[in-house]
């Protein structure tokens, strides 16, 4: 492979800190969703970057990210279900005001 | 035979499938969910029949090999965690009795849940899911192959036992039962108390199974029993202990929590807040079973490298056993519930099997698990049985009462669990007292119920290990504390005989009692069968079969005393002399007891009496050391918050802020310097919100905490 | 001249100004229906990274899943919530600014720490041949994975439900 | 492919090999991409004003050109030389990404479609899973339409659109599990080779289903709801006009073209005929030839059923995907996958025979249900008329 492994770390832990970012300083609900598909798609490149570059024989790295992109799928589903039913009781997808288990 | 072998995964999988059926599918239809549940019960007792006569036939080698199945679990990297299904000698003997007793009980509980009747439970179907899920969790306890399964299972009880005790906290009040908040209060309280309680000795024995795990890097019995792997485990220490002792005791601290050993025993009396069936369940077949065999089947990490002061475990267990025996008997005497008097009754009869698991015999304490099991699941469905009559008496009174008694309809305190206004039910219900008579009498132990065998071998065990030494060690501790019990059995058990069905009805309810339908008082029939002729199982006029049936499992590890204990006819005569006393004072002293009369214990024992009916303050005595002080840590930090410090600080700048803005608007009212004074006030109040930060409920704060927290944390670990 | 490795690392390079100028997008966007379409491009950087590592089902799933089907659900949750998403509100709360930091020190250590471990990288031969047969990869996934596998899908199940139950107007 | 590159090889010594790939690849990509895409739909686009005419009775467009015949590229240059509107409101990028996407999404299927033997733009090993996925960037393209547009109708044509897209993707996804099951791969090119019988006279079944899913796929009549004037005006491309509106109309008869060429390579057995093979460049010829003269067939056939039917309302459309194709599908997957365990079907004519009967079995029992179902609420709604009279 021509290109070195510390490339592809260094670019898998770039995006997991922007998505880090995203989910820690967006006000919408869906953003912070975003932030969190961005962190679990920085996951998922080290998953398949160690099967290729550290064990291509076995199959373990890639069919965790499929579990990943599987878990990724039933995350955005529940927690899209969540902010719709949250925009439909409270009028508002903003982090900041749904604070209904405050103190 | 041996195929039944291959048929071990449906003995829990049948009442696991009937739970998710009725969960999922037919909650709806009451009658058929109850008969989903006993068809699969039944068919796991059918299954475990077969496996159990599978191994009596299959010889010493399966005994001892037995069977097994593993699954792997989760492949992770290099390592495989499995788990597993595994038959030996102890699980054939559990495998005979738990799904037997708990079938009956299903049959029983059809009964009295009031199936098809005006007064039907509402919550009819999720009862029998919830005690068929119980039926499974125990189920897998006993198949288990390794820890992680049995933890599993193990868990799977708690939580039924959290729904089950907690059954009636949601109980229609449009029903016709007389329920009121007080009780329902009373059920969620008993449900929450069992989880807690035990959950405390979840968590010691999930740090044992870590711990174990992390120096063995197995959880499998069989592997873990092997004699290198023992010595291994004795070679390391830790805190003092060779580490097989820790995690022994940790492991115990789960039995304590779960078998209602002393002192985490206060959730079992309050257990019999849900339906009668569920305490009986708990009280015979599962819930308390399961800690007593976690013990007996982790034995040789009790017994590796036993002594009295650096490898204490099995001396703690003997200890504990002894103290829960006679906390449970002494308690029992003062008690006025039927089905409290049980259960504390129960807490003493495990005490027995500890003591007995405590002097390393693995097989007398079994043995005392398996009648105990029968009798008391008898006790148990007995006492429901008369509560329902009483009920239905108290029913029958307020439709059609003489006229003389016509005041007493409107009675407020009347309680159908309370012994003191049964009494002469003999009469009333000539069905339930038979079976009961033969249920006290094998509790009681006397020859040739079931009990009298099991409880003379723990005794005749302790006293011949005593004539070996003549030290005073724990063999003498548990010969006394046992043939004590056997006096305070006998005492509680013949007063509650003569409270409840000897004597004159001490209330209208008692007279007008009937007896209960065949659905309930034939299982009783069963089970006194069961009292009567249980115990010739392990006879010792008959060479103690099950001794041999059970003991081969652990000569692998050359460690667990296997012997057969020889029939003493000391320790026999003496407890059979002691029992019949107990029985007969009990008997005279309440015979005639009269209603508002001051009992006659209340005359002779005075201020103990108050102690033992107060349960030695234990309840209170948690009360104040655990919950008060929790509480209370509780309000301290939240006055820290809003009252002393944080809040009156941020107060306190705001103010110091407004006067400085006050003091210059005085001194200088001149426009410009409002921005400044404004900046200093916005500068406190954004230092006051910045205090409050930890506490704004919103997500994204906590996650921003998190992240910090975890990245000083890496921060530590890369530099320290 | 053009060798197969400068090829690669172009690839990379533009591949990586795709993902992590997604990602940017992403997350300073006002506007959030461009902060979604900003994730899209990103993931496709990411099925480009996949193919680029011989991960061939891999990205096909990846587009399939993350392009065809997540990001058309938050798509339409976007437009579904319309009325609020149209507003060029503030996107970012009152802690950006510490988060920012915080994220950055994340990235340094892991950064320093990702070059300070020792990775047992495979032998040249191993790598020249990589295992990337779909047939295994089933097989794996029904065999010893079965569990997990099973797991999953009843997680999916139940988040489906759940989604259902808890979006269903009532 | 490679053909070409050694060619350029050796006609210009100095030229590396990589240099020689990425030129080949550019000059094919272009073809493919703008070449390819205005013949098609010049040549569709008449053919079907032909079709439908002669199916109404009409004689269709006959002034330009012999025959109307250059009707089509009257039509593009009207088209492209209209005026261009962006809405005012609009969402500028997102309006001009959006038809650019729409095409794109339809170019990138021809990548992996078998044209005639050993002719393939690159014969992935996941093909057919690449065709569903590229799929999701039309759903994508139609999202971003309907957002941009700020404009009410097109929002909902969006939401319509991607419902019925979302819908169809599933039971397509099962049919083509079935020929996967087949033919035992995933790969065109072999999912081709496997057809000595083609999977249209063993799968019918799947056949139907994959059909009729892609008409609803690309929008046709009888499920072309997007573009119900009465309803919604033209869809999430209502605002859209010129030559954006032209590279949506393009997307969808390239879109045309392919469901109908992936259509044949899984069930008609792609460019397979007598005398076609990769031997001789005459056996390619011919591939190709049979490959169009297939993949026409069921063009004219979608148009045919353009003339013929009528348009079914969004709820019906909805429950026929869902309510019938899906179940029929799973239970014609559960069928054949079991037909292909059964030890006793192993030579090849009684595996295809088993086949068959599973889709006949499947059919059959599936028409049954219907029919029962129809005849049951047909009497529930008479009872309800009745019990009204009484």
């Amino acid at each position: 492979m021509g290109i070195p492994l510390y490339w592809w770390l260094a670019v898998a832990a770039a995006l997991f800190c922007l998505g880090l970012y995203g989910a820690l300083s967006r006000k919408n609900a869906i953003g912070v969703l975003l932030g969190i598909e961005l962190m679990l798609n920085a996951v998922n490149i080290n998953l398949v970057v160690f099967w290729r570059y550290i064990t291509p024989q076995a199959l373990t790295g890639q069919i965790f990210a499929m579990f990943v992109i599987g878990i990724a799928a039933a995350e955005a589903a529940a927690g899209l279900a969540i902010i719709i039913a949250a925009y439909r009781q409270r009028d508002t997808v903003v982090v900041d005001e749904l604070d209904m288990m405050h103190w | 035979m041996g195929f039944f072998f291959n048929l071990t995964p449906f003995v829990p999988l049948f009442p696991l499938l009937a739970f998710a059926v009725i969960i999922l599918f037919t909650h709806r239809n009451n009658r058929l969910s109850s008969n989903i549940a006993i068809g699969g019960i039944t068919l796991s007792t059918v299954i475990a029949w077969g496996i159990v006569a599978a191994t009596i036939a299959g010889g010493e080698r399966t005994r001892t090999e037995g069977w097994q199945l593993s699954i792997p679990w989760l492949p992770a990297g290099t390592s495989v965690l499995d788990i597993g299904l595994a038959v030996d000698g102890l699980s054939a003997a559990m495998l005979f009795m738990v799904p037997f007793v708990c079938l009956m009980i299903f049959i029983y509980s059809q009964g009295y849940m009031n199936l098809g009747k005006a007064n039907q439970d509402p919550r009819y179907a999720r009862f029998f899911a919830y005690m068929s899920l119980f039926a499974a969790g125990m189920l897998g306890l006993v198949v288990a192959r390794d820890l992680l399964f049995a933890f599993i299972s193990w868990e799977v009880m708690g939580l039924c036992s959290y729904l089950l005790i907690g059954f009636w906290s949601f109980r229609n009040r449009n029903t016709e039962d007389h329920i009121d908040e007080a009780q329902v209060d009373r059920a969620k309280k008993a449900g929450l108390k069992a989880f807690i309680t035990t959950g405390i000795g979840d968590v010691l024995l999930l740090a044992g199974i870590a711990l174990l795990y992390s120096y063995t890097g197995t959880l499998t019995f069989r592997e873990l029993f092997q004699p290198e792997t023992l010595a291994a485990l004795q070679q390391q220490t830790l805190l003092g202990m060779p580490a097989v002792t820790v995690i022994a005791l940790l492991i115990f601290g789960g039995a304590v929590g779960k078998s209602a050993q002393f002192p985490l025993h206060v959730w079992l009396p309050d257990a019999m807040e849900g339906p009668t069936p569920v305490s009986a369940l708990i009280h015979a077949a599962t819930m308390v079973a399961a800690g007593v065999y976690l013990v007996a089947r982790t034995m040789p990490l009790f017994i590796a490298g036993f002594d009295y002061t650096s490898a204490p475990a099995l001396y703690w267990v003997a200890i504990i056993g002894a103290i829960t025996v006679l906390l449970g008997a002494t308690i029992g005497l003062a008690q006025d519930d039927i089905k409290r008097v049980l259960a504390y009754s129960t807490i003493s009869q495990l005490g027995y099997r500890m003591m007995g698991l405590g002097l390393g015999g693995v097989v007398v304490g079994i043995v005392h698990l398996l009648t105990h099991a029968f009798f008391k699941a008898l006790l148990f469905l007995g006492a429901g049985s008369v509560i329902h009559g009483m009920e239905h008496g108290h029913h029958a009174m307020s439709h059609h009462a003489p006229g003389d008694l016509a005041e007493s309809r409107e009675d407020e305190s009347f309680n159908a669990n309370d012994m003191k206004q049964m009494g002469g039910l003999r009469h009333r219900m000539p069905r339930t007292v038979w079976p009961y008579l033969f249920g006290t009498l094998a509790l009681v132990g006397l020859a040739p119920f079931a009990g009298f065998w099991s409880k003379d071998e723990i005794l005749g065990e302790a006293f011949v290990g005593w004539q070996h030494t003549l030290a005073i060690d724990h063999h003498l501790l548990v010969w006394l504390a046992g043939t004590v019990g056997v006096f305070l059995t006998a005492l509680y058990m013949g007063r509650q005989l003569a409270l409840v069905f000897w004597g004159r009805p001490r209330h209208q309810a008692a007279a007008q009692a009937h007896e209960s339908p065949n659905s309930r008082t034939v299982p009783l029939m069963i089970l006194a069968g069961f009292a009567l002729v249980g115990g010739f199982a392990n006879a010792p006029f008959l060479g103690s079969p099950l001794h041999h049936f059970m003991a081969d499992i652990h000569q692998a590890s050359h460690l667990v005393n296997v012997a057969a204990t020889e029939f003493n006819f000391v320790v026999a005569g003496m407890s059979t002399i002691l029992a019949v006393t107990g029985l007969l004072a009990g008997w005279l002293l309440y015979r005639n007891y009269q209603a508002g009369q001051v009992e006659p214990f209340k005359r002779y024992l005075g201020p103990v009496f108050t102690v033992l009916e107060r349960k030695y303050y234990i309840d209170e005595f948690y009360q104040l050391a655990i919950v008060q002080p929790v509480v209370w840590l509780a309000d301290q930090v939240f006055n820290f918050d809003y009252r002393w410090v944080i809040d009156p600080f941020v107060n306190l700048v705001a103010a110091i802020g407004r006067w400085a803005a006050d003091i210059s608007g005085v001194f200088d009212s001149v426009a410009i310097d409002t921005f400044l004074v404004e900046g200093v006030a916005r500068a406190f109040n954004a230092a006051g919100r910045w205090l409050r930060y930890t506490q704004t409920g919103r997500v994204q704060n906590y996650l921003l905490v998190v992240v910090v927290t975890v990245l000083m944390l890496v921060g530590l670990y890369l530099y320290l | 001249m053009l060798t197969n490795q400068m090829v690669q690392i172009l690839v990379f390079v533009i591949l990586t100004i795709m993902t992590l100028g997604g990602g940017l997008g992403v997350v300073s966007s006002r506007n959030l229906f461009h902060s979604a379409l900003f994730l899209v491009l990103s993931l496709v950087g990411v099925v480009g990274y996949y193919a680029l590592l011989d991960a061939g089902f891999l990205a096909v799933v990846q587009l399939l899943i993350y392009v065809g089907a997540i990001a058309v659900l938050i798509l339409f949750a976007i437009m579904l919530s319309r009325g609020l998403m149209a507003r060029r509100q503030h996107q970012r709360n009152e802690q950006w600014w510490i988060a920012a930091l915080v994220v950055l020190l994340v990235f340094v250590v892991l950064l320093v720490v990702l070059g300070q471990v020792d990775w047992p990288v495979a032998d040249e031969q191993a790598l020249l041949s990589p295992n990337v047969s779909v047939g295994q990869l089933g097989q794996v996934l029904l065999g010893p994975y079965m569990i997990p596998f099973e797991v999953i899908s009843v997680l999916l199940l139940a988040a489906l439900v759940g989604a259902i139950i808890l979006a269903r107007e009532t | 492919m490679e053909a070409t590159i050694s060619w350029l090889t050796t006609l210009i010594p100095q030229l590396p090999v990589p240099t020689a790939r990425l030129i080949v690849y550019v000059v094919y990509s272009a073809i493919l991409a703008f070449a390819a895409p205005v013949v098609l739909v010049v040549a569709y686009t008449y053919m079907e004003r032909k079709v439908l005419a002669r199916l109404q009775d009409r004689i269709g467009p006959n002034r330009a050109g012999p025959l109307g015949i250059l009707q089509g590229l009257a039509d593009a240059v009207k088209m492209l030389t209209k005026e261009d509107i962006t809405p005012a409101k609009a969402d500028r990028i997102v309006f001009n990404l959006a038809p650019m996407l729409a095409v794109v999404a339809a170019v990138l299927v021809f990548a992996v479609l078998p044209v005639a033997p050993g002719v393939i733009g690159t014969d992935l090993k996941v093909g057919i899973l690449y065709v569903v996925a590229i799929g999701g960037l039309g759903e994508l393209a139609a999202l971003m339409a309907g957002w941009s547009s700020n404009n009410k109708f097109a929002l909902i044509g969006a939401f319509r659109t991607v419902a019925q897209l979302v819908s169809y993707e599933i039971p397509i996804v099962l049919a083509i599990i079935t020929v996967v099951l087949a033919s035992g791969s995933m790969q065109l090119g072999a999912i081709v080779a496997a057809q000595d019988v083609p999977f249209l006279f063993t799968l019918p079944v799947a056949f139907l289903i994959f059909f009729v899913a892609s008409i609803a796929e690309i929008g046709r009549c009888p499920f072309d709801l997007l573009e119900a004037e009465s309803e919604i005006v033209a869809g999430f491309h209502t605002e859209y006009s010129g030559m954006k509106f032209a590279m949506f109309f393009i997307g969808e008869y390239m879109h045309l073209f392919s469901a109908a060429g992936i259509a044949t390579a899984l069930f008609l057995g792609g460019w397979r005929g007598p005398g076609a093979g990769e031997a001789s460049i005459l056996g390619v010829l011919l591939g190709f030839v049979y490959f169009l003269a297939k993949t026409t067939l069921l063009v004219f056939v979608m148009m045919w059923v353009r003339g013929t039917l009528f348009r079914i309302r969004i709820d019906h459309l909805l429950d026929f995907g869902w309510k019938f194709l899906v179940p029929v599908a799973l239970f014609l997957l559960v069928a054949v996958a079991f037909v292909l365990k059964v030890p006793v079907l192993n030579s090849p004519t009684f595996r295809w025979l088993g086949m068959l009967a599973a889709n006949g079995v499947v059919i059959l029992v599936s028409l049954a249900l219907v029919v029962l179902a129809a005849r049951h609420s047909r009497s529930a709604a008479l009872r309800g008329v009745a019990g009204v009279d009484g």
